[in-house]
């Protein structure tokens, strides 16, 4: 996407809700690393004023909007290999330097995708033995010591299974490390009870999301927002 | 006093390198990959190589035509996603990978670098990455024993250097380059432009020349330096 | 998106810090010390500290403004030569001294700034600054922990700096500001020169201002950091 | 010392003998850390050509000449505080790259001073116990992992007490790291069997160089040249 496209930001489809949604996350002042694939749609919804810094793993504070490949600088890129454009004051560094940020405690936010989340916060994101191995990359890193760790992902896979459960089955990513989790269906946090329901999405009921949910779903008492 | 130069022709600095060597290579996608580098070390048919890269570059280009031609045995790395062949190696055990988190990697080249043996790390704690490794306990805490890793050669990508071998970078092509360049025995740096002794400022100097053995001027940015159109 | 705006007065700054703090300090001799906010911390009479510093500066100018008015109670560096306040102290007990050998001193905050817990190391296995360290056997070998330093604050001289907090430094006054600016809590900066933001090019940026929490620009440069006439 | 002062080749006085003969060591190419005092004055015999990569552990390769007050920059001192100057190529760099240049064996050579030596290598040069006890700054990392190490001292100390010895009394810098000892009287190397005779000094005879040493002197076959 081209750094001046224009985003709605009410969209009508359930996934660039999810996205918008996920953006409010963010607090001005932040130092905020999205992972790759949906998290890097975050962009979109913030502001030109808002104040935030973008990191990217393979050694950018900093990060601006995404560049067509005809604006595109050859040595710049984001972790996912998009082009990305710089932002005044924004900085490069090697990758010693850009784990030393994460691991130090400078991370303020990282979002990040999933394959499984448990309720006790672990996250499996990375490996599908038989299936799927390329490597964690900076996963570990960032899923065990960003300040605050939060998922986004489809409430279900493709096969209509749920992502969130009592255990994750596959390799893990991190343990205990996920707080709260944005999907299509609802805003959900990992609390010392488990799964706690905070807002569902638009036309979608609590019923439907205690059902998609493959462990039980704690409600909170009073009216759950929507979003 | 002055210092001596350490320029080199491509072809001659690799060929010092032996069957069987451990290679670092700098990059993190394309920018920052030496494949002028890479591709004179496959130029020369050099075999039985480990590799120590962050990923496998793309099918068909960097590191991949040492691996899709069989002259990699070993390749420790963060994450090989973008090649499908390599991950094909990998299953088929045609080579045999390591991996570790990207951070660790970088701490564990660096540790090399700096006369370090080891490290002690809780990353990968209680993931199967922490499978095999050796657990302390330091001030009542469990953490893990990381190893410093060195090669017998670094090959690395920079933006400007001098005849000394002092080199500075671009943008996020740095990524593993200034850990690489000071953790292997044979330092080789290939840079777009080489400047004059005293072109590169002192403060601009990113990785001093001390670290470089030979500096490779390179002919042409070729096309795989470019932007990717995916 | 924008980056947000870290400058603060001195006063400001420093006032934050509690009696008690640790304290790392940038320097090694003049270069690089960061004697405004040093003559601050002491015009605000904090007490009770301990400081991190490579040396204890020359009697009468930066830290000895602390250490001769009795606000230090630890001091871990490597060297306080040219100060023979800090040595008389030091052998009469009104400050703890803790020595670390020079570049272990510089890993181990470079890996509190990495968040490492601890590092293992064979310098000074034979020497007196072995005693009491945690030894551990790596692959065969002894090897000893030495653990992670951070600080409640870290001063640091800069010789530019943005808004944000991005800092370049200038020549030998490098020395421990990199590492150190990465390792408290809370980092606070002085910089001669204050550029807008942009006005540091992203490639010239040798600490991000991730790392960086105030910047405080200097009103003037003081006499402490001219050339020293001995 | 200014940087266009001349000095003699063979200078007269036993001292400035020792510090013209220590600078032959250096081998063209090398990277060099010549510690503080002494060692520091061979700069003084490396010809303008001599390709040669002084460092100095405060962060500094391509250390020139040392400046006058009045030409000197204020960012710009070597270890021992003294203003030097740059020579074309050379870079700064921070203790933690400036220490991982010696301990990873890129420093080929480190010239110390010394308290004692000891026949097996042995040296103290940071503490006397009581009396001098400032610190060892850098040394203990020099002496450990330069790939040569060599001292540079007077034979004897201010009361003509012999500083090379069978054992350190002085608490240690390093075990076992000295190769090789200029004094004002000899060149004497530390080999297995221990202290072994290679130079004496204009004018100082082998049996006078055995009186002035504090353990037994081996001497090889041949005679012993003169510098």
């Amino acid at each position: 996407m081209s750094a001046d496209k224009i985003v709605p930001l009410k969209p009508a489809d359930p996934r660039g809700r999810m996205v918008a949604r996920a953006a409010r996350e963010i607090a001005p002042g932040m130092v905020v690393n999205l992972g790759i694939g949906l998290p890097t749609q975050v962009v979109d919804h913030l502001g030109p004023d808002f104040p935030v810094c973008l990191h990217t793993e393979n050694g950018m504070a900093g990060v601006g909007p995404t560049l067509p490949h005809e604006l595109a600088d050859r040595n710049l890129i984001d972790a996912g290999g998009a082009y990305v454009s710089p932002i005044p004051g924004c900085s490069y560094f090697d990758s010693a330097t850009s784990f030393a940020l994460v691991r130090s405690g400078r991370l303020d936010l990282t979002m990040l995708g999933a394959f499984e989340v448990a309720e006790n916060g672990d996250l499996a994101n990375w490996k599908i033995p038989g299936r799927f191995s390329p490597g964690a990359g900076g996963a570990i890193e960032l899923a065990q010591k960003a300040l605050r760790v939060v998922v986004m992902t489809t409430h279900c896979d493709r096969k209509g299974n749920p992502k969130l459960k009592r255990r994750c089955t596959l390799p893990l990513t991190a343990a205990g490390a996920v707080m709260r989790i944005f999907t299509d269906l609802a805003v959900i946090d990992v609390t010392p009870a488990g799964f706690t329901l905070r807002e569902c999405a638009q036309g979608v009921s609590v019923a439907e999301v205690t059902e998609a949910t493959g462990a039980p779903l704690h409600l909170p008492e009073g009216d759950i927002p929507t979003f | 006093m002055r210092l001596s130069d350490k320029t080199c022709a491509m072809a001659e600095a690799v060929a010092a390198i032996p069957d069987g060597a451990t290679v670092m290579v700098g990059g993190f996608g394309v920018p920052g990959t030496p494949f002028a580098l890479l591709a004179e070390l496959a130029r020369q048919d050099k075999r039985e190589l480990t590799l120590i890269k962050n990923d496998a570059n793309e099918t068909g280009t960097g590191v991949d035509l040492l691996i899709a031609s069989g002259r990699v045995r070993r390749l420790i790395t963060t994450h090989i996603g973008l090649n499908a062949n390599a991950i094909a190696a990998m299953n088929e055990g045609r080579i045999e990978v390591e991996f570790c988190a990207q951070g660790i990697l970088a701490e564990r080249v660096r540790a090399g670098g700096a006369g370090l043996p080891a490290l002690l790390t809780d990353i990968g704690m209680q993931t199967e990455l922490s499978a095999g490794k050796q657990i302390v306990q330091v001030d009542g805490r469990c953490l893990m024993v990381e190893t410093a890793l060195r090669a017998d050669v670094a090959l690395i990508h920079a933006d400007r250097a001098d005849p000394f071998g002092n080199l500075a970078y671009r943008a996020t092509a740095r990524n593993f380059n200034p850990p690489m360049a000071m953790a292997a025995t044979t330092v080789i740096a290939e840079a777009e432009v080489l400047l004059p002794l005293g072109g590169l400022a002192p403060d601009e100097v990113e990785t001093p020349g001390v670290f470089v053995d030979h500096l490779c001027p390179m002919a042409e940015i070729t096309e795989e330096y470019g932007v990717v159109r995916r």
